[in-house]
Order: C-alpha cells, then structure tokens, then sequence
C-alpha cells in the first residue's frame, strides 16, 4: 500500500469491491456508507458476505433485495421503528441467502480479536442458545482453562476483506475523523481493506489537530476515500444530519413488495447518477 | 390510587416498581414505557440511579462504541434491561428470530439482537410484551434466541426477573423454572390471563390486582418523565402523556 | 455508587486507597497521577500491588522505595532517557518486592479482557519465553480449539482494584476528558474503582460537548476527581505540558542511593503540603 | 563512498539497507540509529514506506492508545522492528531482564518491553546493539524474555532478521539457529568480532567490508533526515548531524 488514494467518486471506490467479498459495515447509527451501497447496486455487485457490526438496516435490505448478497452475518437486520426490513425477511423465507444469525456482543467480540490479530475470544452468555447450536462449527463450548468446571463460549476473529463506511472528514492523507463513531474504528481495524465516504475533504491534517486527533482514524488503515455529500442518506450521520424518516417510510411501504422494491432501485438507486450521489 | 390513567402508565407503574433499588438501568431501542419506567425509577430514587436509554442524545452516556453497553453487563455493572420476544415459553426462554424450522422460518422477525448474552449478565432481566397472546406465549419455542435457564455450572448471574404483560405480571421462580401470577391488571381476570397464556404457570390462591399508580407517580409521569422520554420517543411522549412533540 | 464525587484534594484522594490495593497504573506519557503518589507515599500507603499498563517509571520507582509496594506487575520500570530506576533494581536485588514481570501486549491484552468481563485472553507470542515460565500459573499454554496443533498462550483477565490517572479535565458530574490517552479509557473501564486527578474541572458537560466527548470517559466509571494543577509533575501531560527533564535528572541521581532517596521524599514529597499539589 | 564520516552514520547505512522493501516499520523508544535509518528508507522509497517513531509527536499515527502498535503488528501489518538486549545469545535469544538467578538477578535492568510479541510477529526483527562485547553476546542468556527460535508448530511468521553491531552485521539462519557474519564494519576485523563474541557463529571464507554509506546518503542523512530525527532526538542530532537543537 503506497499511501491513500482520493477518489473521484462512490463509482469508483465501488469498482474496488471484488464480487464476493465479505464486507463489514456499521450499524444504522454509526454512519453507513448508503451512496457507495447505491453505487454497489449500479455496479452489480455479486456474492457479498455481509457482516454486520453488529446490526444493519436499509443498507442490507437493499443489497439483498439487488441480489448482490450471498450470506448475512449479524445480529439483526431491521429498520428499526419503520419495521421489518422487507428484502431480508423475503430471502430467508425463499431460502435466497445464507444466515449467519449471532448476537451482537458476539460479533462485537470477534470483530475485535481479529483487531488484536488473536485466533478467537472466550466469552460469557450464549450456552444453550440456538444461535450455537446452528453454527457449532464456529461456536464452540470449551472449558476454561483456568478454571475447570466452568463451560465457555469462543468466537472466532472477524476480518472482513473490506470495511465499508460513511464519515464527517477526511483530510488529504487519508485520515478520517470519526467523531463518537468509535465502532468504525473496530470496522477499519479490523478489516484487511477499507474504503471510506466522507461528507468532506479538508486541506489540514487531521492527526495534527488536537481536539480532533482522538477520533481520526490513521491514513495506515485506509485504502481509498471518496467525498459524498450526504453520503449517509437516508440515514443519518452522527453530529452531522438525522435520519430521513420519511424516505426511510417509503423505503418500508415500496419494498413490501418484490415490484415495489424494483420500482424504488429504479427510481432511487439506478437514476441516481454518480455525479449526484 | 387514581382511577384516571392510561393502561401504558398502569405498565409504566408495574415496572417502575421493579427496578426498586436499582444502581443502573438500561433502556434498549424501541421500548418508551420501559424508558418512562426507568425514568420514573430514577426520579423516585433522587437521581441516584443511573439510567441510559439507547437512541436517546442525552440519556446516552456511552462513549466508546455499541460494544461498551455490553462490556458494561458483564463486569457486573449493569443491574437492569428489558428483553422482549417474538415468542416467550414458560422456561422464559426467547424467540427473536422466528416461527418455524430455522433457517428458512415460514415468519421471520429481525434477529437476536444482544439477548443471548444480556439475558446471562443482567441480574434483573424484565421482559414485556404487551400483545398478551398464546400466538406469543408459547409451550416451547421454534427458536432459542437467549434461553431462561441454564445448567449449573454455568456463569449466569443474570437471568429473567418478571414478565409484564398487558393482562398481568408474573415473576420467574428459578428453581422451579417457571413463571408464577404476581397479580391482574385492574379489568383482567385469572381465567382471560390463563386462556391467554400457552405455557403452565403456578397460580397462588389468593393473585391480587396490580396496583394502580398513585396520582403522585402519575403526575411526575405526566411531568418531568413526559419532558425527558419526549427526547427519544416524542410521539409517545404526546400519545400518551399528552405533550405537545415540539417540547421534546 | 451514587454520582461522581468531586474531591478537595489529592489526599481526599488517596485516603480512598486501602493497603494492599491492585492499584493499576498508566506508562509515563500517558498521565501519570503524580501528585496523587505523592499523596499516597504521605499517607503511607502498604502492600500495593501496582499494575502498569503496561509499563511504569518515576511514580512505581517513589512508591517501592517509599516501602509502599508490595508487588509489581508490568512490562517494564524505567526511567527512559534518564536510566534505570534506582529504587526498583535495589528491591529487585534485595528481594523487597515479588515480581510479575510481563511484557506490554500481554498487559494490555489482560486489561482488555478484564474491560470486557471476559476470563481470559489467547494471544501469539509469548511461547518459549521466560516470562511465561516463571508465571506458569496464570499464563498457560493451551492449543487452539479451532485449529488443533497450534499451541497459544492465554492471559488471564486483569481488573484493578483501583486505576488512578491524571487527565486534562473533568466536569461536575464527573466525566474526565483524557485526549489522546485512550489507555486512560482501559484503565477506567478495567478497573472496579477510579480515582482521578485533573488539571482542571470545568463547568461545562463534557458529554455535550461535540469535540470532547469522543475523548471523554463518562463519569458511570469515575468514583472521585480532585483538581490538581501539575497534577503529572515531574511527567508530562500530553497537550498541556512536556516533562521536568531537569527535575527527572535529579530524580535519578538522588535516588541512586538509599540516603539520597530518603532526601527526595523528604524535600519533594513529605514537605509538599497538599495546598502546594 | 565517503572517508568522512562518524561511526553512526556508518550504522544509519547498514540499517538502512536492511529495510529495503519494507512498507511499514516501526521504530521505539531510545533509538536514534534506527529512527534515522528508517527515516533515510522512507526517503530512499519515495515516501512509500510508513515509519512510526515511538516517542515522536509528529512521527507517530496511533490513535488508539498503547495497544495499536502490538495489534497492528499482530495482525501483520508491520514489516520491521528493533530490538536490543541486555544479552544476546547464539540461537539469537533476547534478554532484557537481568543477570543472575531470576527473579533475585544480580543486575536488573528495566523489563521485557514488547519483545516476547513483536519477536514473534514481525518478519524483520532488527536487533541491534552498539556494544559487541563478551558481556552482552553470550554463549546463553541468563533469562529469555523473547526467544531467538521456536519449534515447529508455533505461530512464527517474525523472528531474527539481522543483527547489527559496532563491529559487524550478523545475518540469521534460522534453519540453523546461528548467527552468520554478513560483514565487517570498515576499521575492524573478523579476529575482533571473534574475540569479542561469547558465541559460535558462521564464519564464510571471505568476509566482506561492510559498504560505507554513499556521499548521496550521507548529504541526505545530514539534511532532510537530520532535521526529521531531530524532532524525536534533538541532542542525537546535534551531535552526529551537527544541527541546532533549536532546528527542532
């Protein structure tokens, strides 16, 4: 890596996701990459594993939907007070994507052993769930060693190929303020890649700024950044602008149905020029 | 004792009763009467208890990402939460994920969530749910998202406290691993909560009807608990307590 | 525990530490509550057991040659460009102190273990090392559950009795702003108890301040704060002030003896009134 | 080649030419050498290369706490690192602990510092040490805080890159588990390596003159590079770069 790339757009930032890629993304709150998700979509993105840190929303509701998704980690996909996420609850039914069901301390924790570079992480809770039970080939229940007698369970590390994420600033080395979203530290950590969306790219470095030095990200983690706009629409962006709950409620009532949710790709998602996202 | 609330303040009552003594609540997303409770709880407690509600700017104290709230719990910090279930069996065990053979659930619901650990880790555990229903409290569950018991051996300091319904509360006897009738809201009866209720419960002779809140606790709701849950949940806030959503 | 106390002054805060405290403490640059050891070595303070994250100087050297200590547990004590620490090399010979020699990412992986509630940590390294040899009963080597014949250490978890740290500032209700310190935020997570000194404490809620509070520990963790202007002297505090080399030189030389140690408690400890911290 | 220079900047060169390739090396405290030798890589590369200097406000990215080096290095991001010890045996085991019986040692110097991890994880492990002595390279070490070696199995992709003397450059075999004389520093012999060398070694028929640094390296170690370490060294910079402590 020969220091981060500023790109032009979400399109070409897009065209750095292999097909197959296991993708970390955030939490609907921490600041989700939506136009580079929109950007997949037009790419036409296959076979995404995503894992979800620790839940997600609209973002893989309409990957899902766009059948670019193979396999959903998480620990929820939802939209939250506007309801089930439509896409996903038809793709279990039909069978259409994997599941990988977890609980989210569980991903949290594996997400960061893969930070620290460690094989697994034993935690509490867990025994006797079915989300063990049907992923026993990752879950194991060990006995502590330090303590016999008493039942753990360990979750393997997570590194995503590639960590997505939607941020306030990143200045032209590549560093990216993050504000309160420390969960895109755990993703960009964690990740062996990872491609960040800024609302803007600033002339002054970031590291050198002291009140803002503990919530950027170093450029040694980032691969490429694109400047967009409202990069997090129609979700929010955390000290920046709230969530668009109306588009969010059309989102819920057009992706009801299979020919609804066509209709909002095409109309939201496909005519959304690069140049507007 | 007043005779003029809305049911949500009567549950708002029930479970700020629960929390007595509490050091730390947290409120998870989606849950305003919970929140309203916890609130009340705090007010009650004159401001000695802490509470976090998830989704709220202000109730928010958490500053070292999502994972903390859960590190929190399992220090041993966090001595009350809220779990709900798409399905509850009388082992309160929960079901977050769906009705049917997983993965392919002919219903599915939005996934676990923190349950499978919380559920360990948090010595009062209260679950609600307000659709009291044999659609949702069920024999056995189709999926175990966090179970209510465990085996001995098994770290679990935490575990299910209560059960507030819309027809009743009921506590969880640990080592029987059954639920047990604490009392009927005002209105309900033993026979609509058993007809209602798709697991077996004990039932003592005498279940008393659940108190009503007083009509001191009803103003501080209709007060300052309105103003501050009126931040997170503003059309809650006006639905039920009757502020307008502009004071949030 | 019912709010954050803000306290007189450092020996308000030190009468919060009973002998025999697992007293965990951060390395030289991070914010070392100086003033509060001095407090401490007035009280006369017995049988801590110091924990470093993950290695200490000048503040573990006053404290085992002042006969506080009774353990030490770390990556390291030094002084850094100003040579050993005299007072630990001489307990070290004269068998004064037991020793849990350790080495930083251990530490630091045992803290975050403890943060986490977790009862144990697998890290790499480590295997073949004296360290974990002489530790055999808290490091043991086990093989990985996930991958048969891959042998891992594992770490136990680490949870202070009390963390004590000296921090930019703190508000009313006890938040703490520690900047770019992130391993203030392990210590005060890790630990059961914290107890924190400030260089100033503020009217303004930290939480609500946008910059600040990625950088800001709620109080939730914080038993008691006490201002303390200098409260690092002679070490530095980062973003506010760079150490005493002068003063850390004379440190050096004076206790290169035992007499010469006794005088610098003497002039520098004993003789600074709590007013005067 | 210059005639004219001062025995670090011959050792700034060795360095150097270790770290060719490197995409991320790191360097930690106390050490001048080493830093400007990274620092004259990365300016060699272009600025491709990324140098963190521990102890350095300007050269250091981490943001999040002490922990990320060790995380970072874990996860194989980090390509080259120093190392030195208090002694240093022939199978390239470090001791940074102590001489004599553990944990009573006779000396005592100040701790393991990282070594037992980064030892093992990062593939360029330089160690360096400028005092070749019997005293420090010995035949065993008296404590093992990182081992040189590990057996087959354990999860190794570090270790021993070279080792970096102010007499000679030492190569590692690890098949062997030796240490092999690579050259000889311009001034000094093979006879005084051996002399003063408490351990076996490899010793090829010819043994080259270690290269001085070039008049190119040596006008960039005494400009740009000087001007750089000064930030982090300001008194090692006056002295072998001969610049102002005030250009800091």
């Amino acid at each position: 890596m020969s220091g981060t790339g500023i790109v032009a757009d979400v399109e070409a930032l897009a065209a750095l996701v292999p097909d197959g890629t296991r993708l970390g993304v955030p939490k609907d709150t921490t600041g989700v990459a939506m136009a580079l998700t929109r950007a997949l979509v037009r790419r036409g993105v296959k076979n995404l594993h995503v894992v979800a840190l620790p839940q997600s929303g609209i973002q893989s509701d309409i990957l899902i939907g766009a059948g670019c998704v193979d396999t959903v980690e998480t620990a929820a996909v939802t939209l939250s007070e506007h309801g089930l996420a439509p896409c996903f609850i038809r793709a279990v039914k039909t069978g259409a994507i994997k599941l990988k069901d977890s609980t989210c301390p569980a991903i949290y924790a594996g997400m960061q052993a893969g930070v620290k570079g460690q094989p697994f992480v034993p935690i509490r809770g867990l025994i006797g769930s079915d989300l063990v039970a049907h992923r026993a080939d990752e879950y194991r229940v060990i006995d502590n060693p330090l303590q016999p007698g008493d039942p753990l369970v360990i979750v393997p590390a997570i590194r995503p190929d590639i960590a997505v994420f939607h941020a306030a600033m990143a200045d032209r080395d590549g560093n990216v303020y993050v504000g309160a979203e420390r969960d895109c530290f755990t993703l960009a950590h964690a990740a062996m890649r990872c491609l960040v969306t800024v609302e803007e790219i600033v002339d002054d470095n970031l590291l050198a700024d002291r009140l803002r030095r503990p919530a950027t990200i170093p450029s040694i983690y980032i691969e490429a950044v694109a400047e967009a706009r409202q990069g997090a629409w129609p979700l929010a962006l955390g000290g920046s602008y709230g969530p668009d709950n109306d588009h969010l409620a059309l989102y819920a009532k057009m992706a009801g149905s299979p020919e609804g949710f066509v209709e909002y790709v095409e109309r939201f998602v496909m005519e959304r020029a690069a140049a507007a996202e | 004792m007043s005779d003029d609330y809305k049911p949500e303040e009567l549950l708002v009552g029930v479970i700020t009763r629960l929390l007595a003594g509490v050091r730390h609540v947290a409120v998870g997303m989606l849950s305003p009467i919970p929140g309203s409770a916890s609130l009340l709880a705090r007010e009650l407690s004159g401001g000695e208890m802490r509470v976090s509600v998830l989704g709220s700017r202000k109730m928010n104290p958490w500053t070292d990402g999502g994972v903390e709230l859960f590190d929190f719990a399992a220090q041993g910090r966090l001595d009350a939460f809220f779990l709900s279930g798409g399905q509850i069996d009388g082992q309160a065990n929960v079901n977050l994920v769906g009705i049917g053979d997983y993965p392919q659930t002919k219903v599915r619901w939005s996934g676990s969530f923190g349950s499978a650990y919380l559920y360990f880790l948090v010595p009062r555990v209260i679950l609600f749910r307000d659709e009291h229903t044999r659609r949702v409290f069920v024999p056995k569950v189709d999926f175990i998202s966090a179970p209510g018991t465990s085996n001995e051996g098994v770290y679990r300091p935490g575990g299910p406290y209560a059960l507030v319904t819309n027809l009743c509360l009921f506590g969880f006897d640990k080592e029987r691993r059954r639920f047990r009738l604490e009392s009927v809201h005002p209105g309900h009866t033993v026979e609509e909560v058993l007809d209602h209720t798709g697991f077996e419960i004990d039932v003592p002779e005498q279940v008393p009807t659940t108190e009503a809140p007083s009509a001191e606790w009803l103003t501080l709701m209709r007060g300052p608990i309105a103003q501050q849950i009126a931040e997170p949940y503003p059309k809650f806030a006006a639905r039920v307590f009757g502020i307008a959503e502009a004071a949030a």
